[in-house]
């Protein structure tokens, strides 16, 4: 199964996550839910001047979207904002190019072993389910607009 | 194990279904067990389709040349095939649509219009419309629509532990004051096949409608509207062995005649004037604008194909199937059947849940070995709401499938175990 | 007359046309000439659906498994085409439908369904809707139903006696009271080509929404939806060299955002629980249930061909041939064109009478000959009550249409004048 | 053109039409109109005792419809109501016939010329129309239930 979806890197992630768990304190929490599979995802950030302190989480759903928050833990705690959106951003790019996007490694560290899952779009809102939440997380922080934010990510 | 005998030469069959022979990733060959999803389509469709379009291909019902009449001819044709596949009193009451779902949204919008001459054929505030908890999202949908914008009351049968309807409350949930109850015949979800009889019964005392969702029946058994006693029915042509792009809704004439226009358009009408129309009788009335022609007449050989090869026995290989189904998963340690678990009043479409591992990486992973199963839920989420899981990983099969397919999805089942174990 | 030059190769294009080999009774060939009514479709079309019947087949937006994903990705591949074919601002904003009748109607039935958040998209008392004399009847009947159901009024534009829409009430007609305005592009009966811009300015003015019907427009010329300035569109897949079953409406995205959802079902929505549900963003929102798969992959094939030869040299061709056509059918005594008499703002849809003698006459003796014309009200009554005629013939052109069909038909009309006179 | 629907009978009674033009006295009268080619004929029908005595009739339309009602007039006009029905009935089984069924000239006289409209449906409601009208007129003037009726035939 080289070809798989399931990468070791990915199977990993999922049986050992990483940063997994609700912590305080923290400044933003947002609450996702993909509709169309009942996956969920709850994640919090805690920002400390312009760094990101913590990023934790906690959900259930498929191995995708769990193992996809683990390295989204792994890869933005004690980044800045900045440099954690610009990631967010470039693993967005890779999970809608549908397939015809290179990997950065040097950006998206375990990341890149989602390249594969940009080839099944039912899977790629998987994929995304946490770092959507985070991206919310992250406002709500920032913005002080109170703690918690519930969406159905689509 | 041993498979039982099936009265299908189901390699025969398969013969006929080109995209069969079909090498997925990693030369898997196809296993295909999704079709309560949509089904696979026979050579004899594909080749009408293809006569149709290079041979006779003009609009219908609105030319006097030669291609306009054989079009015309093919797709009348076709609804004489349609009524005759399920026993109905007339060919004037089978519509033709665009997929089930319109069909069904088709009584719910004339319904909710509040066009009709007769009140009976007028929802209201105190009016109540009754579905059930097993519904396709085609069947509830449209009456949450219908009730938001009329004021009826929108309610629904429950579902016992076992996957089936809850008729213990029957005598109180549909009442006086209900105008409709619309429900699904075979589960698409759960394979249950419903007491058709009993609800029917009920309704006639209070003098409510009753609308069959047909869409996981009728391409599986054989079918007689007169019998089933419903005042409607509503089935979909891409899930038995036909096109897409084409439904059927068949109403008692005295139902259809009553009912107001639905979508307004060219040949639907009898008379148009910039101070009023008047409409055209059944079935044109429904079918608005150039119909889905070429694939009415595709339909219509599909028809033509199953009831060639007998759906009697189509129905009897699925059972055989669905019964050996039942015993390959209940043996397999960890997956757990959501639906009935025993072959009293099923059909052949079977879900389950594996432990500890998310539908969506079973579905996956079968997939990998070549196995198309569906997972999530099957537009029918408030089944998996009801039974407390986010969703479950569906196989369904048709008269093409083999019972070496079932073995290939218990095979897939253990490896997809090994996998995550 | 001898014929212009035309800037496509014809002879060429006809070969991708099987049934134009077709031999009619008496071994006449197929002169089509009923274009508008329906078009023929080319091989390529043809052998698109046959690939995706026999190898990729499955169910959309619902599987994780290989067919599935490659028939979603055919699907919404062939969303790409439309939104570039009509320059669309948005993929999103391509609905399937099953026809141009669907498109027009879910505007209508959303519109009327008082279900709209904002009440800019809410129908009521008071409120006016505004068609024009020359429509189909699928953009008649619908806001006629929506008036009644609404209590809104119903108001038209007049023509003007060479077939033309009488502009000259426009202030009044479109007032503050309008809500929308839905009106053809190019008339199926007079081959008018409408001026859009000076409805739009007005319709801007006083805020109402434009609803412009492409049927006969999108498969003739470039089209452009911005620069049109229009609010929504819609067009039919047969007519433009595509499937039979497929249709779509374009809408700004946020028109489509503001309107409610139509038809209730599987995959429009976004989550689905008995007491309430909430509806996915567009274009999903208004495609419930299964969608014509097969014909929007078609018709996905059918713009590639269409692009491929060059719809600005399509229109072009059929300039040509309307011209020649005209002073043909000019020259035959006692044949009278209804519509405009001149290449002024007009397509190659031509109709006319013959005197003394009953179109279906002229249509079935040009049928014997071959001659495949369309005789009738052409779904738009009000046109003949109009001009005092109970019907016309009417002779249509498209890619595939020579100078010598055109020959046909005029020596065809000297053929029934010597048999009636 | 043998194969013509335009038999050379049909184009007769169209050209020449028989008993053509409204007459009194009469007893029943129906204007039937097909609305999709807008062809309209109004008939009327004169009884004495169980004699139609006379059929008139006036409408415009296509050869086919107007030639009909020519027909018409001929066969019906002298025979018994009984008769008439029996002979209308015939006529309508033929143009329902799809092109199968056999005419019978001993019935239906020049009307057996309209064999070949059977196999044009969208014809068959032209050559129908006056008979349908007929057989409202009579009904009319049997159950003397008013002179007039309004119909569209479908
Ligand atoms: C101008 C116009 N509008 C609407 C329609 C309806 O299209 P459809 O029959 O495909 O729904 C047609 C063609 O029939 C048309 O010519
Ligand atoms: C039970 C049931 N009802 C309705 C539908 C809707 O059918 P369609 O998608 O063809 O409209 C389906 C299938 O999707 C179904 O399984």
């Amino acid at each position: 199964m080289s070809d798989s979806l399931y990468q070791e890197i990915i199977l990993d992630h999922y049986k050992h996550p990483h940063g997994r768990g609700l912590r305080e304190p923290f400044g933003g929490e947002a609450h996702h839910v993909n509709p169309t599979c009942g996956d969920e995802i709850t994640v919090r950030v805690a920002i400390d001047g312009s760094t990101i302190t913590d990023v934790s989480y906690d959900g259930q759903g498929c191995s995708i979207s769990q193992a996809s928050a683990s390295v989204l833990h792994e890869l933005l705690t004690g980044t800045t904002v900045e440099d954690a959106f610009a990631v967010e951003k470039t693993f967005t790019e890779l999970m809608q190019g549908r397939g015809q996007v290179e990997p950065d490694e040097d950006v998206l560290g375990d990341g890149i072993a989602f390249a594969g899952v940009a080839k099944y779009p039912a899977r790629v809102k998987c994929a995304l389910l946490s770092w959507m939440a985070f991206k919310d997380a992250t406002a709500r922080a920032l913005t002080g607009a109170g703690q918690t934010s519930e969406e159905e990510t689509r | 194990m041993s498979a039982p005998h099936s009265p299908l030469d189901v390699d025969r069959v398969r013969k006929d279904f080109p995209i069969l022979e079909r090498r997925l990733a990693g030369d898997h060959p196809l296993v295909y067990l999704d079709s309560a999803n949509t089904s696979q389509k026979p050579t004899a469709v594909l080749d009408t389709l293809a006569e149709h379009y290079t041979r006779h291909n003009a609009n219908v019902a609105r030319a006097v040349h030669q291609l306009g009449e054989e079009s015309t001819a093919a797709y009348e044709g076709a609804r004489d095939k349609l009524a005759a596949l399920i026993k109905a009193p007339s060919r004037d009451e089978i519509i033709f649509t665009k997929n089930a779902s319109e069909a069904l949204n088709l009584v719910a919008h004339t319904l909710a219009s509040g066009l009709a001459d007769d009140p009976h054929y007028r929802l209201g505030p105190g009016d109540e419309i009754v579905v059930t908890q097993m519904e396709h999202h085609s069947n509830i949908v449209p009456w949450q629509l219908a009730a938001k914008r009329t004021g009826a009351a929108f309610r629904w049968f429950g579902l016992t532990d076992d996957g089936r309807l809850d008729l213990s409350t029957i005598g109180e949930l549909i009442n006086e004051r209900t105008k409709i109850v619309s429900l699904v015949h075979q589960s698409n979800s759960l394979g249950t096949v419903n007491d058709v009889a009993t609800v029917v019964a009920r309704a006639r005392e209070v003098g409510a409608l009753v609308l069959l969702d047909g869409s996981q029946s009728v391409p599986h058994q054989p079918i007689d509207v007169t019998a089933l006693g419903v005042d409607l029915l509503a089935f979909t042509g891409h899930k038995m062995v036909g096109p897409t792009g084409i439904g059927v809704l068949w109403g008692r004439r005295e139902v259809l005649d009553a009912l107001p226009p639905f979508l307004g358009g060219g040949e639907m009408i009898e008379t148009v004037d910039m101070t009023g129309s008047t409409f055209a009788p059944i079935p044109h009335k429904f079918e608005a604008g150039t119909p889905p022609i070429a694939q009415a007449i595709g339909l219509g050989a599909a028809v033509d194909y199953l009831t060639g090869v007998g759906l009697d026995r189509i129905h009897e290989h699925e059972l055989g199937l669905t019964a050996y189904a039942l015993d390959k998963l209940n043996a397999v340690d960890g997956v757990r059947i959501i639906g009935p678990n025993s072959m009293e009043s099923r059909g052949g479409t079977v879900s389950f849940v594996v432990d500890g591992v998310h539908p969506h990486d079973v579905g996956q992973l079968l997939d990998e070995q070549g196995v198309a199963v569906r997972v999530g839920h099957h537009c029918a989420r408030p089944v998996c709401v009801r039974y407390g899981i986010p969703a479950t990983t569906r196989a369904s099969f048709y008269l093409y499938t083999t019972f070496d397919e079932i073995d290939a999805l218990a095979d897939g089942l253990h490896q997809v175990k090994r996998f995550f174990g």
